[in-house]
């Protein structure tokens, strides 16, 4: 590649270059201010990164001040590579859910893999094991060829990158949606395991320590993703959209096994990957965490290509790179050890002690910027917030049943929606068994991981349904979360913690600022009320395509803990005769709903209601009969409402069905969407215990004969073979693929 | 008939996975004085004539199918056969 | 008795590792791809995984490592040498076993329970099986579709070399052949887990009957004592 | 310096799982003139010059490592080069 010759201060002052990079006339003279001189190239290139919405949550600050993030098991809350949760018996869970939604759109499969990779580093850079991966993913209805490559791609970058890892995939989501057609998302969720001593941070400290690099070499990919990940998508952004970072999940296997070991040692004094802003972020960031300096000489990082500028490696995305700080004397042993796993460990730096980020490259200092500046002290935005126009008449419109003629034809038609059909296609492309410790794989409210040698298992989950969120951001921020929680008491866990990835569109604009305020207010309050605090998260704002938004989409992740194996439960049904109870109050409420996308074409009204007290009464209720060993399945009922659900408990058991008898409009008992239900079967001979403890309704019995049957008010509505319902709706996503 | 051959290769700043692993591990046997190594596709397959031009399909097959813009480069050849 | 198991680069060991100490109860030690020697194992497993990456080929760059020489001389002197998943793919590559393996069909990651029929139990395998046992152990690979030529499929069925196969073949296999055994007997590769089916509570117990044959087999045919 | 390029096909007697895949893709996108398609791999590196003959140790490369000679074929060009 040639050289090019890089602008000098003065240029980017006067031909504003410094707005290519992203920065405004505002925050430049902010910089100018800083440093009392002009900025050079290099320098103007690490503010650009580092006062991204990416790296430094110039915009949603403000928002993330409102999460609660403290709880009596909270052991890092947000700000480190991922939160960390107590679990007992001196262990820990380490997790985080991230987006990578820009890169995906421009090439989904690296997008995708490299979305998991950086999880992944997230976790393991903490000291964690990583046992378990999920995700969260949107894309555009599964009528284009451009969305089903996407969708396939995205699909197969995660089995690619998380199977070569030997990490399981064992749960997620996908909801498609035409607002996600420009513009998809890809959230990928690490949960790590780790004991407390070997907990590490990402923080620089002892002056003289040395700086360190393993993993990859640098190159030149990826080069200004933070800012490209700030920026909306416009016709020609395809064009101008920088090299894409390509993952090799093979040195990333190798990384992680020698980064696990090096964190026994006392060697090692902090740890923090390379993610959006490379070494930029991760030195910066390690340095003002620790209120220390840093000084690299960049000859010294070990580069893929000829003639990089310093510019181009601090910005660099190369992916499966880790920087460390190292007792002073100790480097060889790091480098011994590294090497041991075929990798390569180079001292870069050191650290000082005059909180200064210095670079050094061909003997001259191209850089010198107080860290603070980069890190802490990035500009925060207030941004105006409006309640837009759609919201009020939304909010004005009664609720309306929508009319159905044929029961059976529409339980079979909303079992096709891709976005409630199985996932199977999706998750058999992951290894949910690996490291055999997988005891709930996908297919269940939620994915279950047991401890090894302990008596216990981690439940997790994601969760968002976006149209609600739309409809109304408050109550469908809570009603994310609630969900989340719901699939961890279903799966016989309590909800210990929460993560999140808050997906939106720009904050440029009072209308998506407003609904960024308010599902966080929304999930806030959840949150508390269910006693999840939120430990760790991700923002990725400007998901916009022509100026159009996609719905808000706070994909929320949550762990729950399990307290004996014998607790753990599952959403099909185990064995004929078995009672079936109903838990839940049913409202007509089709807002948002799946029946009312179906039937229209699009969503409108008002979302479904959420009392938080009931919410917590029920799930409490239910937890407690699971630990009581009273509950032999459980279902929560979320998109398309109890028939679906009821179908999804028959489905998942082999030769069983169900005989139910409900009251009321038979539309919405059967499709209504309203929240804080169940379906639960219980033993006939735990029936009277049950019912003491929990406020259910029974409602009829699981069958030895494979056949759904629903009558409302004494009438048959539907009546189903369960084989004939399992063949379409695992049938429909495979089938819209060819 | 035509036959077709298509050489795809990796942008030279993406990186190869392949390639290295391949590499690392001819280092360890010895063969040190190789380097570089790219591992890329080669694909042939044969175009009917008809009235459309057949480079003209050949661009297209491999932009929409054989070759992903965004990290690969390609080339192709087109040589007139007989038989298959 | 003493399992290596062989731990490339990328190798996925600890599923094999765990059963064999945890739900076998046999002794098992994790050895390098660059060890010098297994001498002192009684058997030899090859774990699942993507050894490499699974870069180039499944299997092609780790039949490159040091420690194959051992695993070669191993199955020469007739220990019994079991691959899995990407440990098949290792004994393809490394000629122990005859054939190759293609992607799968549908040219994605497959992981799921299979039916497996036990075509073959007059192995140190698979003795305690019943012929034509359908049992259930779970695949999980990208790269498990075997083939192999007229010549060779020929001598694998005279020589009752197909020990298992697919009830329903997920993955393109020919003939749905799921695992073969060398002629000599003592080398068996096998693209389903059975490491994976060792436990009720993860993935039924289907798959201990095989690692308990092996040993069986080591207890019968050798007079040492196992304390 | 030598540059070399290697051609790994699958043999002809052997199904290509790839291959077939692209050709149906193609077939559903009305490309019917297309035929036979077979994906194979295109590898490139270069080779020092040594007291070895270089055609020795591109094909010691090639059958112990780059190709399986159970079901692939292959067939390399060795050209001078200057620079990598
Ligand atoms: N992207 C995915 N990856 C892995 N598993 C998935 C994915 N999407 C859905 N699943 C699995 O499919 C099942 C149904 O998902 P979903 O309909 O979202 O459940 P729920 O309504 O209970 O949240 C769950 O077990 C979930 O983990
Ligand atoms: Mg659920």
């Amino acid at each position: 590649m040639s050289q090019m010759r890089e602008p000098s201060p003065e240029q980017i002052k006067a031909e504003k270059i410094y707005r290519e990079m992203g920065m405004t006339d505002g925050e430049y003279t902010m910089v100018e201010n800083i440093l009392g001189r002009l900025p050079n190239y290099t320098e103007t290139g690490l503010f650009s990164v580092m006062w991204s919405e990416h790296c430094s949550y110039k915009n949603s600050k403000p928002i993330l001040k409102k999460f609660p993030t403290e709880g009596e098991r909270v052991l890092q809350g947000p700000g480190e590579g991922a939160g960390v949760v107590d679990i007992g018996d001196g262990q820990a869970i380490v997790f985080k859910l991230e987006s990578h939604n820009h890169p995906s759109a421009v090439e989904p499969y690296e997008g995708a893999a490299t979305g998991v990779g950086g999880i992944l580093r997230d976790v393991f850079s903490m000291g964690a094991r990583p046992i378990a991966n999920l995700n969260s993913l949107r894309f555009g209805e599964l009528d284009s060829e451009r969305t089903k490559y996407l969708f396939k791609e995205a699909v197969a970058g995660i089995s690619g990158y998380g199977n070569r890892m030997g990490i399981p995939t064992v749960g997620g989501e996908i909801q498609f949606d035409p607002c996600y057609e420009g513009n998809p998302l890809v959230n990928a969720m690490s949960v790590g395991l780790l004991n407390h001593e070997d907990l590490k941070k990402g923080q620089a400290h002892g002056v003289g320590n040395s700086v360190m690099y393993v993993g990859s070499k640098t190159g030149r990919d990826g080069i200004h993703g933070a800012t490209f990940a700030s920026e909306e998508f416009s016709e020609d952004a395809e064009v101008e959209s920088p090299d894409v970072q390509r993952g090799d999940p093979f040195v990333e296997k190798l990384l992680l096994e020698a980064c696990l070991e090096l964190v026994k040692s006392d060697a090692l004094v902090g740890i923090q990957d390379m993610g959006a802003a490379g070494l930029t972020s991760s030195s910066a960031e390690m340095a003002s965490k620790a209120g220390t300096g840093i000084e690299m000489n960049l000859d010294l990082v070990p580069q893929r290509e000829e003639g990089m500028t310093a510019y181009e490696m601090m910005l660099s995305e190369s992916q499966e790179r880790m920087l460390l700080i190292v007792k002073e004397g100790r480097e060889q042993e790091v480098i011994d050890l590294f090497k041991k796993y075929g990798l390569e460990a180079a001292t870069v730096g050191k650290v000082t002690d005059d909180k200064m980020l210095r670079l050094i490259h061909k003997g001259e200092v191209v850089a010198e910027v107080p860290v603070d500046a980069l890190a802490e002290d990035a500009p925060v935005y207030h941004k105006p917030s409006k309640e837009p126009e759609y919201y009020r008449e939304f909010q004005a419109m009664e609720n309306v049943i929508p009319e159905v003629d044929d029961y059976n034809e529409t339980l079979v038609a909303l079992l096709k929606q891709p976005t409630i059909a199985s996932k199977k296609w999706v998750y058999e492309q992951y290894d949910y068994m690996a490291r055999t410790d997988t005891v709930v794989p996908p297919g269940s409210d939620a994915g279950v991981v047991r401890i090894r040698g302990k008596n216990k298992a981690l439940a997790m989950t994601t969760d968002c349904n976006s149209r609600y969120i739309y409809l109304d951001p408050k109550t469908g921020g809570r009603i994310a979360v609630a969900e989340a929680a719901r699939n961890i008491v279903a799966s016989g866990g309590e909800p210990i913690a929460t993560t999140d990835c808050l997906n939106f569109g720009s904050p440029e604009k009072p209308e998506i600022f407003w609904q960024l305020e308010q599902s966080a207010e929304g999930m806030s309050e959840a949150c508390r009320a269910l006693n999840a605090p939120i430990i760790s998260g991700n923002v990725s704002l400007y998901n916009e395509t022509d100026g159009t938004a996609i719905y808000p989409t706070p994909a929320v992740g949550m762990v729950g803990l399990i307290t004996d194996l014998k607790h753990i439960t599952t959403q099909e049904f185990k064995a004929a005769g078995d009672l079936i109870y109903l838990v839940g109050e049913t409202k007509d409420e089709f807002g948002g709903s799946e029946l009312q996308k179906m039937k229209y074409g699009k969503i409108f009204g008002k979302a479904p209601e959420l009392d938080l007290d009931t919410e917590v009464k029920v799930q409490k209720q239910i937890l407690s009969a699971i630990r009581a060993g009273l509950v032999a399945s459980a279902h929560d009922i979320s998109e398309g409402g109890f028939a679906v659900a009821l179908a999804e408990s028959c489905m998942g058991a082999k030769g069983l069905g169900a005989e139910v008898e409900v009251t009321g409009n038979p539309v919405s008992a059967l499709f209504s969407e309203s929240q804080s239900r169940f379906i639960l079967s219980v033993k006939k001979e735990n029936q009277a215990e049950f019912e003491k403890m929990v406020d259910a309704k029974l409602i009829g019995q699981v069958t030895g004969n494979p056949v759904l049957q629903i009558s409302c008010n004494g009438e048959t509505v539907i009546n189903q073979q369960v084989d004939e319902l399992r063949k379409e709706w695992e049938g429909a996503i495979p089938c819209l693929l060819t | 008939m035509y036959k077709v051959k298509v050489y795809v290769t990796l942008k030279k700043s993406v990186i190869d996975p392949h390639g290295s692993a391949v590499e690392r591990q001819l280092q360890s046997m010895d063969y040190n004085g190789v380097s570089n190594v790219r591992v890329g596709k080669y694909i042939e397959f044969f175009v009917e004539k008809s009235d459309r031009n057949v480079e003209e399909i050949v661009k297209e097959v491999c932009e929409k199918m054989l070759v992903n813009p965004v990290i690969e480069d390609y080339r192709y050849e087109v040589e007139e056969s007989v038989n298959q | 008795m003493k399992f290596a198991v062989i731990v490339f680069p990328g190798s996925d060991d600890v599923d094999m590792y765990r059963a064999i100490k945890d739900e076998l109860g046999e002794e098992a030690e994790l050895v390098r791809h660059d060890a010098e020697s297994l001498e002192g194992y009684d058997g030899i497993l090859l774990p699942g995984g993507f050894s490499y990456g699974d870069y180039l080929r499944a299997g092609a760059l780790a039949r490159l490592s040091n420690v194959m020489k051992e695993v070669v001389k191993a199955a020469e002197a007739g220990k019994p040498v079991l691959g899995v998943g990407n440990g098949f793919q290792i004994l393809l590559e490394a000629g122990l076993l005859p054939g190759a393996m293609k992607k799968n069909e549908s040219l994605t990651f497959i992981c799921r329970p299979e039916a497996i029929k036990v075509q073959n139990n007059q192995t140190i395998f698979t003795s305690l099986y019943e012929e034509g046992e359908v049992i259930t152990v779970p695949i999980a690979h990208e790269s498990g579709n075997y083939y192999c030529d007229e010549e060779t499929l020929k001598r694998l069925k005279e020589n009752n070399q197909i020990v298992f196969t697919y009830e329903n073949n997920p993955n393109g296999s020919l003939e749905g052949i799921a695992g073969i055994i060398n002629e000599a007997g003592n080398v068996l590769g096998m693209m389903p887990h059975p490491e994976r089916a060792v436990d009720e509570l993860i993935g039924g117990t289907d798959g201990l009957k095989l690692f308990r044959s092996i040993v069986k087999h080591w207890r019968e045919t050798t007079n040492v004592t196992n304390a």
